[in-house]
């Protein structure tokens, strides 16, 4: 399983902040987000915002990324601390 | 004072108010004890809720973030900036949740034995801060609460920074 | 939290020693009873004595100063910053004597929307005060005292402002 | 009458802190100075020093500035606080 995590506005809208999600051998973070767009709305717009971070296990990657079991996977806006 | 490497404790996040004063308790270079005094120069940064923002009229904020993956990259921070400039010590300490105008939202110290590192590495950990760290900011006025939008005038200054080969923004 | 130009007060002299909490206590924007939080960014600079300078044993230095014309030049410095960024206050305090290493010479502390501004402006200060407040320093070591000699960098940093137009050092 | 101020190094090495000189009507930084010199040792080696730097009534000045009566001079080395 992977654990998906929301953060902020994401949060919000999906009004949801995390969930667990099958894991396959060979998913990559880019497969990830489309099987969850694929859920229809609002998931499929939310997760289209053009700006979306993500992090697996806590460090920002690219949509290329590969995917282990167990891994932490977060979306979120850009970050407005500070 | 530290020698090595920044601990992972100089890098923390709490709920509860800061006030400039206990957090300078806590970056005193000298105890009294010292055998050394490498330090001639600490520089802080304090950043604090305005009551004007994306809009006039802020009466408070909210502050959400990740847990563990912050506390990751705000210490990475202060690693970076060890490795860029020669540094005695570094703190961030952030606050999260909910605030009021004039409250502290996150304070930075840096101890080095040159000026010029120390306002580099202090301003270099508040601008990559402000692009990397997973905080999420909700401002609120009277009648109204909104996400606030990341600026572009922050992605420009951290970008310079990774530009820079000299140690100093372009 | 004024906002006018920075009275002389907020630039000082002073014999006895200078603790960081005590200058921050100087330096709090708010008492609580404000109706306005303009300031976004707090930084602050303080210079310590190191036990290396000219001569890598330094065990004292004594600072010597102009008295009048110090005063006036550091609260021109403050009022030099205040036309170049927008800030809402500002403090410098110098200290004079004997010290020894681990000592605060200076503090130097700015408020500001901008945390670009106070960054900015804080650096100013004390790059102007290093070329032209008339402060000398003499360096003790076990066996020999000695007049500091002034540093090209210096000159170099002040003149750089000099320089810049945009409020940032070239 | 010029008050003259002496600080630091130039302070000890001409073994005092100031001194009071005569004002003449068209006097100049330069002129006061040329006067000081020619006192002899130490005073013509001291005041020569070539970074030098000059106040009246307490703003740096360079050597042209006109002096008027009263005006308190002041010559001291290169500053070194902060």
């Amino acid at each position: 399983m992977i654990k998906v995590l929301f953060f902020a506005r994401l949060r919000e809208e999906l009004g949801i902040d995390g969930l667990q999600w099958p894991w396959q051998a060979g998913m990559t973070l880019a497969e990830l987000l489309s099987q969850l767009q694929g859920q229809g709305e609002p998931w499929a717009s939310c997760l289209a915002q053009p700006n979306l971070l993500t992090a697996v296990n806590q460090a920002i990657v690219d949509s290329q990324e590969l995917l282990a079991d167990g891994d932490e996977v977060a979306f979120f806006p850009p970050v407005t601390g500070g | 004072m530290k020698q090595g490497n920044i601990p992972p404790q100089r890098a923390r996040v709490q709920s509860s108010p800061l006030d400039l004063q206990g957090m300078l308790q806590h970056f005193q270079p000298y105890d009294g004890q010292s055998d050394e005094y490498p330090t001639g120069a600490i520089v802080s940064f304090s950043g604090l809720v305005r009551d004007f923002n994306e809009r006039p009229e802020v009466t408070a904020l909210t502050l959400e973030h990740y847990p563990g993956m912050t506390e990751k990259v705000l210490h990475q921070l202060l690693l970076e900036a060890q490795t860029r400039w020669q540094l005695q010590d570094a703190l961030v300490v952030h606050r999260v949740g909910r605030m009021l105008p004039g409250d502290i939202i996150v304070f930075v110290a840096v101890a080095s034995s040159h000026r010029k590192d120390a306002f580099a590495a202090c301003e270099y950990i508040m601008d990559m801060l402000k692009t990397r760290a997973p905080f999420w900011k909700k401002e609120e006025t009277d009648n109204d609460s909104y996400w606030v939008d990341a600026r572009e005038s922050d992605a420009e200054a951290a970008a310079a920074w990774l530009k820079a080969h000299d140690g100093h923004r372009q």
